[in-house]
Order: structure tokens, then C-alpha cells, then sequence
């Protein structure tokens, strides 16, 4: 028995250990440091139909046990991620997630439509909860009716299951999942980004240049797991839960609140051989709280 | 190959007000290869700080496999790193970034290597480098006032070496690019690594010259993973062409990126 | 002149730094400690009509670099405050910030109405943000109208400014703040607590007897920044602004972001002597960056 | 008098497995009066972790300006505190609370002392006061294991000492209770500290006797502004009464509050 083995619609996970989307870029620069077939899947960075340049630097700012980031959905556009990402990744045996973004619904759908064609995309992510970007983004993120149109729209052209990014940045984080799953969404994944500024003490101007990003990292933690709690007993979906994971431990909490599986976001910066040491440290964990199978953790908060 | 390391602190010492000379040691540094490639510290065990701090390789000691860093007392980071005391370890990843192009120069012509401030550390490996290509090296370093000049007789030692202050209090009043003109020099290849106004006025005097920058900008990941320190190219200066600072830099030919 | 002096509706302050609520009691127990005539002015615990014991206990959980509370506004009730709290507090040269709660508005109306007449409460805080108790607090700061119309029913018979407690569990903070001015506040205070939750890693279940509880500290710095600095634009009313702040340079960070005054809550219990120590330090940062007075750096991030 | 201060590590050794004996020195010691009192601890400079730790007083040495603390590392807190070396400093701030009263036994008179694991360490400053007044003193100590035992031969020097640990690795096997029964122990006064099911089975047994237990609970402040830490009284069960373990406690007579 794989005591890791997770099975969630689309993906047939051999750990529940993935790196968050845009923390883990498409692959290639982890690639140089470990196997990524030993990932449990990989949220690849946001795909927009276009290219996108992205935001002015800098686009980085560190906070107390976290950090801003204001990326602003770099990417090459969906044709390269076609062409050139994907295909690379073929040599890995890894279920892709592909994190999809826009700023209008027609912009996902193509997007969505067409990469969910590709042979190692297995699920899809939507990104409906970018606090970096004018347009779009977060509008879809905060207003339930909004969301579930989206998801909607998207679950007819999308080849793969669907999960949705939800956003932190509401007063009714449920009534949002609700709405999402009502729509048709086949999971959840959160949270995204809580937005955050920091400023420079010297000028008293933001130090990002885009001012506001998006707050990951430990400092989050707590957040997420009250939004996984609530919203893993209010919906029949599976949630894939992130934010400020970095332990094993961490893994753990995230289970117990409700998660099915767990991305791993700003941890792979601090230490890029993050997803392999979590989960190689996971058994030993299911040992020491006399766990067989690390499904038996899910939910157990409220179970 | 990048590789991450707890690597041992066999020296440590203040060379300056706030400027700290900082020598490593361990299997890492048989990675090492060019002169300004820098190393992602992360200098505490927790989050605080969260993230590693980028610092520029000062000096390689492949025999006693050994490395030097020489940074500034800043922020929280290299606060908590300036604590660190012998025998300690530090959590290195590294060596990253493509450095300086030594083959830029050929033995017999004449580098000019220009620093400012703590931009000064990865040219002391360059010219080490250079040097013993056969190259002639000029240095011309700028600091902001005496209490922060280091390394001095070190460069002097391995060519000519001019000192330029802000304040005047040591060498000559004024910034490099200053004594550059004044003291008439002439070189084949540029080598610089500075704050980037220094930068800037060089580019401008020397873009039509063979000329390497070394570039800053705020890090995530520091492998080319977070797209955090992309600059634009100056071909395509609204496009969607981009160049890492992490991993397709730090050090870009003058005329490649924006500054 | 006195560099530190700020004057906000209903509040002559020597300095701008003040204890929040909910983290210094009624001042007994930091009387001990230094003389509370130095502060700007404290922020009492929360009173509502009738005494509250609060939630079970355990009810505070540490974070990464935060702290999760539910309390559950325990307190002595409205007459015990008025008889007994508020006038040992006499003794001292320092402005009162009446923290108000309540289930329902007329309890808030009863308590605003009776504690504004106390000779010291020189401003009330209405707290319309408590994650923390079953009823009433949350739903209050997450509508607009809502909140809006709490707020006016308050000034009707309030008898000293009103201050406004905002919750950063919204959707919207700038809408919230605007419907607030709009009904008449003097001003804001925020922000109080963003609802989180620990896991305890050998039981499953949450740390707190209450489940969920608030996030306060460092952690949540960042977001407080960027509320204020988003609100600040948006209203002309002052703000107090609060959240993780530790030092006199994180108090500089909340002037430029947007505030006039300056609150500092769970840093009191890891340094009793944190509000004064401030205090002392800010002249000298002030010469630092080159301010003769400090309400210069008010807004500077965005004017 | 609550005083903060950071006061010097003159001694720290491991005395059981992941049990620690701490000795700091400052001129604290000199408020420190009733034993059970405990002192609130901050144990690194920033925010990680960023709550003070409440840890009990074990010895105080006036003489010297010393006191002594016993702790088990069990989180991050008491882990970064286990990693302080001679000549560090702890930012302390004490006494904090209300202890054991000694007043509570008259000299000649028999107080029987029952601890259990990290809850035995107030009672050896408490047993050595009693002792000076002229108390009879007995210690019924109960541990988990053989491996976490400590301060035996410390106790048994102040008077009659037993030992009990739940696999029966060492001393008797069995709670504490148990021992007290076999033994036939008798006593005028009782002081307890320790885990909550043993002084629930202590408070039913002896709950018509002189009686005090000292409590614990997660704190915020340890001073008694936060109202993190408090307790029911059992004659107001449902009511709005309170004591706050921190400052009315952590030492209650036995009925006064619900455990
Ligand atoms: C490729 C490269 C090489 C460098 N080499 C050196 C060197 O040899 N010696 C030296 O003293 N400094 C060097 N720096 C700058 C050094 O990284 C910063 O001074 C340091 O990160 C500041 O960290 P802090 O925690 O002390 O300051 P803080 O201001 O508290 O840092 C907060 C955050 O801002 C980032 N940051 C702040 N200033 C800079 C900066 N100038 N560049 C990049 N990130 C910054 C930090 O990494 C951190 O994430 C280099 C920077 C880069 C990008
Ligand atoms: C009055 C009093 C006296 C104490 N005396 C001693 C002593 O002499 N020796 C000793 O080893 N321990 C003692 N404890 C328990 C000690 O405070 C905890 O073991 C310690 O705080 C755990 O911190 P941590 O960071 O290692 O663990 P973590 O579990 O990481 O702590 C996380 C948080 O929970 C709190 N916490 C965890 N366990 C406890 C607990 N049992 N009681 C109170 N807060 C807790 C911590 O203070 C912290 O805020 C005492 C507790 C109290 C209330
Ligand atoms: C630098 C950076 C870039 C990110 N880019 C994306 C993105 O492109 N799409 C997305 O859905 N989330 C993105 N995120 C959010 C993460 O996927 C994740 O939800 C969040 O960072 C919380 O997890 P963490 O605390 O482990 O980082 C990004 C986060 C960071 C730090
Ligand atoms: C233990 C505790 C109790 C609190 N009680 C109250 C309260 O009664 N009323 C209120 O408006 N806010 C209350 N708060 C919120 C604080 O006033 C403040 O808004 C918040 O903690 C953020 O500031 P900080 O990070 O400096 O603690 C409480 C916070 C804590 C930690
Ligand atoms: S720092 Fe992440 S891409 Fe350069
Ligand atoms: S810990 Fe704050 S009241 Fe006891």
C-alpha cells in the first residue's frame, strides 16, 4: 500500500505534495535540483492567452514570516506554454495542474479550452483570485455570481477537471465555495494571496512597484487553514490546501482542517528541495500519529 | 552545479563601519567557476527572516575549499548573518548566476574594473582572475565615505587602484566615473558592479566599449523560478522579452538591459 | 513644540501611541509597570451592557509570528465600568477610547449612550468587528449598511466622537469605510483581527475551546498597511491605525501608509513597557528621517 | 514587584531526557518571595515564537542573585530556550502570580507534597521554605518515565521522597495517588502541582483538607490584562466570576476554582 496514494478527480496522485503555481515556474529550474516525478503533481505557473510582461519591479518585498509578491502574471501566453512547457515536462511522470488566468471570461475560456487538450495536463486550476493584476483577477475572486458564471463557462470547453483558486480577500469565504461548486467545479484549491503592502521607511512609498501584492508565507497560515476548516464542511468537493506550508507538520494541519492535498508556495524560495523533503519526511509523520493512510487525517478537525 | 550546503564560518570579521568580511567553508565551493556568481544565504533557521539574501562571491579558495563574502549591515538579514561566529553554519545555496566573462579580455590587454560601494566584493575575484589570465588591471572603487573603504591594498595589489569618495574623506573627492576621466584611463574591456546610477553614467560614457555590468534587484527564488527580477531588453524595451537578474545574470553585456 | 502632538475628533493627544483594545484591560495591571499618564491615550477592553464571561478556555494559540485570540469580549459589564473602572482611571492625565460592543444595536446604543457621559471617555470605538462572539460583532462590520446605520443610531446619542472599528475580513474595505464617514463617524480605527485557526497536531481538533479566533500581531502587519493606506484615500476622516506594530519604525510605516494615531496591541504582552519605549524612540526617529513633526509623515506613501 | 530584565545563563544542563535546568542571575531574584511563583520568558528577539513562555520558579538563591528554572522542551519556545549558552541572555519578566503560601502549615506539622512530570519543579523552592520554617516535609513524585526523572536525591534530602512512574521504569509503578493510599501517608497541608487529571484526582480525595493546587493555562500577557487564562469559581459555576490563573493564581486553595 502507497500510504501516500491520493486519489482526486483528474489526478491519481502518488503524494499529496505539489508546488503552488507561480512559485515553481514551469519546472525547469527545480528540474536542476531534484526529480519531478517525485512530485505528487505540479501547479505550473499561470497561463494567460497572451504574453504578459508583467508588473514593474520590484516585485518582491519580504514581511515578518512572509513576503508580498507583485509578478503580475508573467508568462509567455498560452501558445509557448503549448509548444514549448508542456511538452518539456512530458519527460517527467507528473500529473500537470495548469493555473489559468485572465482578464476577461472569453480569455479562460480559450485558455482553458486548449490546454486542457494537452497530454500531461490532468487537471485544471483556475486562477480567479490574482490580487496583481488590474484588470480581472480579483473581481472574479470576490463576487460569488461572477465566479460561478466563470466556472460554468469553463467546465463546458475544459477536457480535465476543474478546480477554482479562491481568493482570501472576501467577508464569506463559504458562501463562495458554495457558489463555485454549484457551478460545476470538480475541487477547490485555496487560498491565493492575502493583499498586503509594505513601505520603504527611507521614501514612505510602497517598496512594490506595483504598491499592493499579494501577502504568502507562514503569516498566512492561520487564515487558510480557518477557510479550509469551514469551507471543507460546507462543500462535497475536494480542496487542495496551500499557504505558508513548510513542514510536514504543516501537511498534517492541512489535512486536519479539511485538504485533500497540499501545495507548497514561497517554501520552494527558502529551500528548493522543499516537496521531496516533506515528503519523504510524511511516513515517519503518519507513524509517530499512528496513521496508516494519510487520508485518515482529512477533515479529522471537524470529523 | 548549484548545491545547498550548511557550509562552516572559519572567519568573520567588521573591515569596515558595517561592512563585514564573512569566509565559508565547504564541498560548495568546488562549484564555483566565474567571478560574480552570487550565493542565496539563508541566515536563520525560521522565517525571520523568510527568505535567502543574495551576496556576491568576493574570493574562491579551491585548496583549502573556502570562500569569501563581503557584505553590508543592513536590514534584518544580514543583521542576524553579522551575529554569526565561528564554527557556526550557514545554510548556502549556490554557486548561482552567470558572473563575469573573463574570456572577455584577452592576456596582455588592459581591464578596467569599477565598483561602488558594495558593489566592490565580486571584482576582487574578477581581477584575481584576470591577473593571473596575464590581463592588466585598473580598479577603480568608490565608497561612500573612509569609514567604509575596504580592500584596498588587496586590489592594489594586483594593479592599480584608485579610491574615490563621496564625502572626500579618502582618495579623491568625487565618484569613479570622475576619476575615470581625470586620470585618463584607458582599457580594452569594462568590468563594473555598482549602485545603478554608477552604472548608468557608465553605460552612457561606454556603451559602445566591450563592457560587463553586474545588476541588483529584490529576490525570491534566486534560480529563475519566481520571475521576480526580470529586467526588459533594450531591443524590445515594451515587449514581451525579458532576462532574469538571478539566473540569465546577475553580470549582462552594457546595451543588453534596461538599467 | 511638542513633535508628538496630534489632535483627532474629541482627542488632544501628547503622542500619538496608545494601547488597543482587548490588550491592556482597564490599565490596572500596566499601571504597575510605568506610568500611564505618559500614553496618547488607552483603549479599553470592550465593554457591552450586560458582564460576559467570555469563551472557554484555552483562548489564545501563538502563529508564526502572530497570536490567536478568543476572548470573547469577557468583561465586567457597563455599570462595573462606569463605577468602577473608569474613575480608578481618573488618576491619570490620559484620554479614555471607550471600546463599545454588543449583540444587538440597541445594546450598543445603551452602553454608547451611558459610558460617552464619563468624565475621561473622551471618544468611543465601536467595535463592530469581534470575530469572537456568536452574535452580533462580525455581521456589523462585514455589511455596509449595516454598520452604517449601527453607526448613526450611535452618534444619535453619543456624547464624545465616535470611532469606528473596521474588520479586515471583508471583501471591500474602502465601500465599508466610505458607508461608515457617510453615517456620520469621526473617524476609523483599524484594523481589529483577521479570523484563523491552529490545529492541534496530536488531537486533530482546534487549539482554541472556540475554534476559530482572531489573528493579530506581526503576521498581519502587511494587510493592515494596505487597508489603511487604500481607506486613508478614500475617506476624510481620521483613521487609528493598528496591527502588529512592535517598534517606533512600524509606527512611521502607519503614518505614511495613512494614520494619525497609532495603536498597539498584542506587542504589550511581549513587552510591558512597549508603549512607552515607543514613545521615547520617536523623537529620535523622526530627526532620522528628517521630520520636525510627525504628523508630516501622514499619508506620505500616496500624497 | 514585577521587574523585566535580561539576566545571564550561569548554568544550563540537560537533567532528563529533553528536561532542562536553567540558572540565570539579575537582580530579579531579589522580588522573588512566595515559591509556585513563575516568571514569564521571552526567548529569542524577534516574533519566532513571539509570546513569552510562563515557567515556574524552582530555587532561588538570593546569595547570589541566581534562581533556577526546570523545563521540559516540548515546542518551539522551550526548544530555542534549551539552545541558550553560558553568558546569553533570557529577557525575563517576574515574579509573576501567587504562590504556595507557607503560611498555610504551622512548624511540627506534616505537608505532603505531590508533583507530577514539569509540575515538580515549584515544588523543591516550596519544600526547602517549609523545611526552614520547621515542616515535616513529604514528596510524592510522579514521572512518566525513568528517563525524565529529576531532583530526586534533592527532595530526599529535605525530607521523604517517593517516586512513582506510569510504566514503572523507575520508583513505584502507578500515579501518584496510588502511592499516597499504599503508603498510608498522613498530612496537615497539601500542595500540588501538575497535570489536571491528577490534581482532579487529588481535589476529590482531599477536597475537605488544606489544600492548594497550583493550575495551568495557555497565557497571553501573564500579568492579567489579556484574560487568556481564566477560570470558573466552583460557587458561581455559570456565572461571571473568574480568577485569572496568571495573577490571582497560578496557586489555589482547593474548591476555589473548577479545574
Ligand atoms: C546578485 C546580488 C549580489 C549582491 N551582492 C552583495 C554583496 O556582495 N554584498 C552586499 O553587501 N550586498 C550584496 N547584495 C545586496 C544584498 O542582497 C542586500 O543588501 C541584502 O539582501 C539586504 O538584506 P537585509 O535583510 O539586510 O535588508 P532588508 O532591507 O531588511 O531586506 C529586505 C528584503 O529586501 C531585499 N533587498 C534589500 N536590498 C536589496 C538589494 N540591494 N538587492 C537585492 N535585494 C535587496 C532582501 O534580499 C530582502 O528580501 C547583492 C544583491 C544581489 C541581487
Ligand atoms: C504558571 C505556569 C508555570 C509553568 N511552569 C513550567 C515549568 O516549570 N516547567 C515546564 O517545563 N513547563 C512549565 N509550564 C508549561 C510551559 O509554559 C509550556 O510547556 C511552554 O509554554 C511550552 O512552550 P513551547 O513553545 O515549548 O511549546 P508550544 O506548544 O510550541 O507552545 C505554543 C504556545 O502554547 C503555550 N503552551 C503550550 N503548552 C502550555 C502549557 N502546558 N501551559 C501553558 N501554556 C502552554 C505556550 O506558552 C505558547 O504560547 C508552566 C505553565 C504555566 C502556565
Ligand atoms: C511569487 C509568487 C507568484 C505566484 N504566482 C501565482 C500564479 O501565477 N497563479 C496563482 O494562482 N497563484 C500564484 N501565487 C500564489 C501561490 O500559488 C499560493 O497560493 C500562495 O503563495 C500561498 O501559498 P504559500 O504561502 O505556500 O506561498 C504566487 C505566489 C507567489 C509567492
Ligand atoms: C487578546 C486580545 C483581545 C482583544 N480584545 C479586543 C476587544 O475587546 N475589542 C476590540 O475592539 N479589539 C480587541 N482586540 C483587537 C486589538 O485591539 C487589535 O485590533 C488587534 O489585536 C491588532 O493589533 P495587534 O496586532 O497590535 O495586536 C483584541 C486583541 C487581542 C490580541
Ligand atoms: S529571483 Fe526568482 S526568478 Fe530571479
Ligand atoms: S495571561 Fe493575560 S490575563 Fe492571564
Amino acid at each position: 500500500m502507497n500510504r501516500l496514494h491520493v486519489k482526486l478527480p483528474g489526478l491519481d496522485l502518488k503524494n499529496p505534495i505539489m508546488p503552488a503555481s507561480g512559485c515553481f515556474g514551469f519546472g525547469k529550474e527545480y528540474s536542476q535540483v531534484f526529480n519531478l516525478s517525485e512530485l505528487g503533481a505540479i501547479m505550473i505557473k499561470a497561463t494567460t492567452l497572451e504574453p504578459r510582461f508583467g508588473n514593474p519591479t520590484p516585485r518582491v518585498a519580504e514581511t515578518t514570516s512572509g513576503m508580498l509578491n507583485a509578478i503580475g502574471l508573467q508568462n509567455p501566453g498560452l501558445q509557448k506554454v503549448l509548444s514549448e512547457e508542456l511538452p518539456w515536462l512530458e519527460q517527467f511522470i507528473v500529473p500537470i495542474i495548469a493555473n489559468v488566468a485572465g482578464s476577461q471570461v472569453d480569455d479562460y475560456v480559450e485558455v482553458a479550452k486548449e490546454i486542457s487538450k494537452a497530454r500531461n495536463v490532468h487537471a485544471l486550476e483556475l486562477n480567479i483570485s490574482c490580487p496583481n493584476v488590474k484588470t480581472g483577477g480579483i473581481a472574479f475572486g470576490t463576487i460569488p455570481e461572477i465566479a460561478a458564471d466563470l466556472t460554468k463557462r469553463v467546465k463546458e470547453v475544459s477536457e480535465v477537471p476543474v478546480y477554482v483558486k479562491l481568493s482570501p480577500n472576501v467577508s464569506n469565504i463559504v458562501e463562495m465555495a458554495k457558489a463555485i461548486e454549484h457551478a460545476g467545479a470538480d475541487g477547490l484549491t485555496m487560498i491565493n494571496t492575502l493583499v498586503g503592502m509594505r513601505l520603504d521607511l527611507r521614501t514612505g512609498k510602497p517598496i512594490l512597484a506595483n504598491k499592493t501584492g499579494g501577502l504568502s508565507g507562514p503569516a498566512i497560515k492561520p487564515v487558510a487553514i480557518r477557510m479550509i476548516y469551514e469551507v471543507s464542511q460546507a462543500v462535497s468537493i475536494p480542496i487542495i490546501g496551500m499557504g505558508g506550508v513548510q513542514s510536514a507538520e504543516d501537511v498534517l494541519e492541512y489535512f486536519y482542517a479539511g485538504a485533500s492535498a497540499v501545495a507548497v508556495g514561497t517554501a520552494n524560495f527558502v529551500d528548493p528541495y522543499i516537496c521531496p523533503t516533506i515528503i519523504n519526511k510524511l511516513p515517519a509523520l503518519l507513524d509517530k500519529y499512528g496513521f496508516d493512510h494519510i487520508s485518515e487525517c482529512q477533515g479529522r478537525s471537524w470529523k | 552545479m548549484m548545491k545547498k550546503e550548511l557550509m562552516k564560518v572559519v572567519s568573520h570579521e567588521c573591515i569596515g563601519e558595517n561592512i563585514f568580511e564573512l569566509t565559508l567553508e565547504g564541498m560548495l565551493v568546488n562549484e564555483m567557476k566565474e567571478p560574480g556568481q552570487f550565493v542565496h544565504l539563508k541566515v536563520s533557521e525560521g522565517s525571520e527572516p523568510l527568505l535567502r539574501r543574495p551576496i556576491s562571491i568576493a574570493n574562491i579558495n579551491k585548496a583549502d575549499e573556502q570562500f569569501t563574502v563581503i557584505y553590508r549591515r543592513e536590514g534584518l538579514g544580514t543583521r542576524v548573518l553579522s551575529e554569526k561566529i565561528l564554527d557556526q553554519y550557514v545554510d548556502v545555496l549556490g554557486p548561482l548566476g552567470n558572473g563575469f566573462p573573463v574570456q572577455g579580455v584577452k592576456p596582455g590587454e588592459t581591464a578596467l574594473l569599477v565598483g561602488g560601494g558594495i558593489g566592490v566584493p565580486p571584482l576582487y575575484e574578477l581581477s584575481k582572475q584576470l591577473v593571473k589570465k596575464g590581463v592588466r588591471v585598473i580598479h577603480v572603487l568608490g565608497f561612500q565615505s573612509s569609514s567604509v573603504v575596504f580592500y584596498e591594498e588587496k586590489f592594489a595589489e594586483l594593479g592599480n587602484t584608485y579610491i574615490a569618495t563621496v564625502d572626500g574623506s579618502y582618495g579623491q573627492k568625487g565618484f569613479v566615473t570622475d576619476i575615470i576621466k581625470k586620470e585618463e584611463i584607458h582599457f580594452d574591456t569594462l568590468y563594473s558592479c555598482g549602485p545603478t546610477p554608477m552604472l548608468k553614467a557608465l553605460e552612457s560614457s561606454y556603451h559602445h566599449k566591450n563592457a560587463y555590468i553586474s545588476l541588483e534587484e529584490r529576490m525570491g527564488c534566486g534560480i529563475g523560478a519566481c520571475f521576480a527580477c526580470v529586467c526588459r531588453l533594450q531591443d524590445d524595451p515594451n515587449g514581451y522579452s525579458y532576462k532574469k537578474i538571478c539566473s540569465d545574470g546577475p553580470v549582462f553585456k552594457v546595451g543588453e538591459v534596461i538599467l
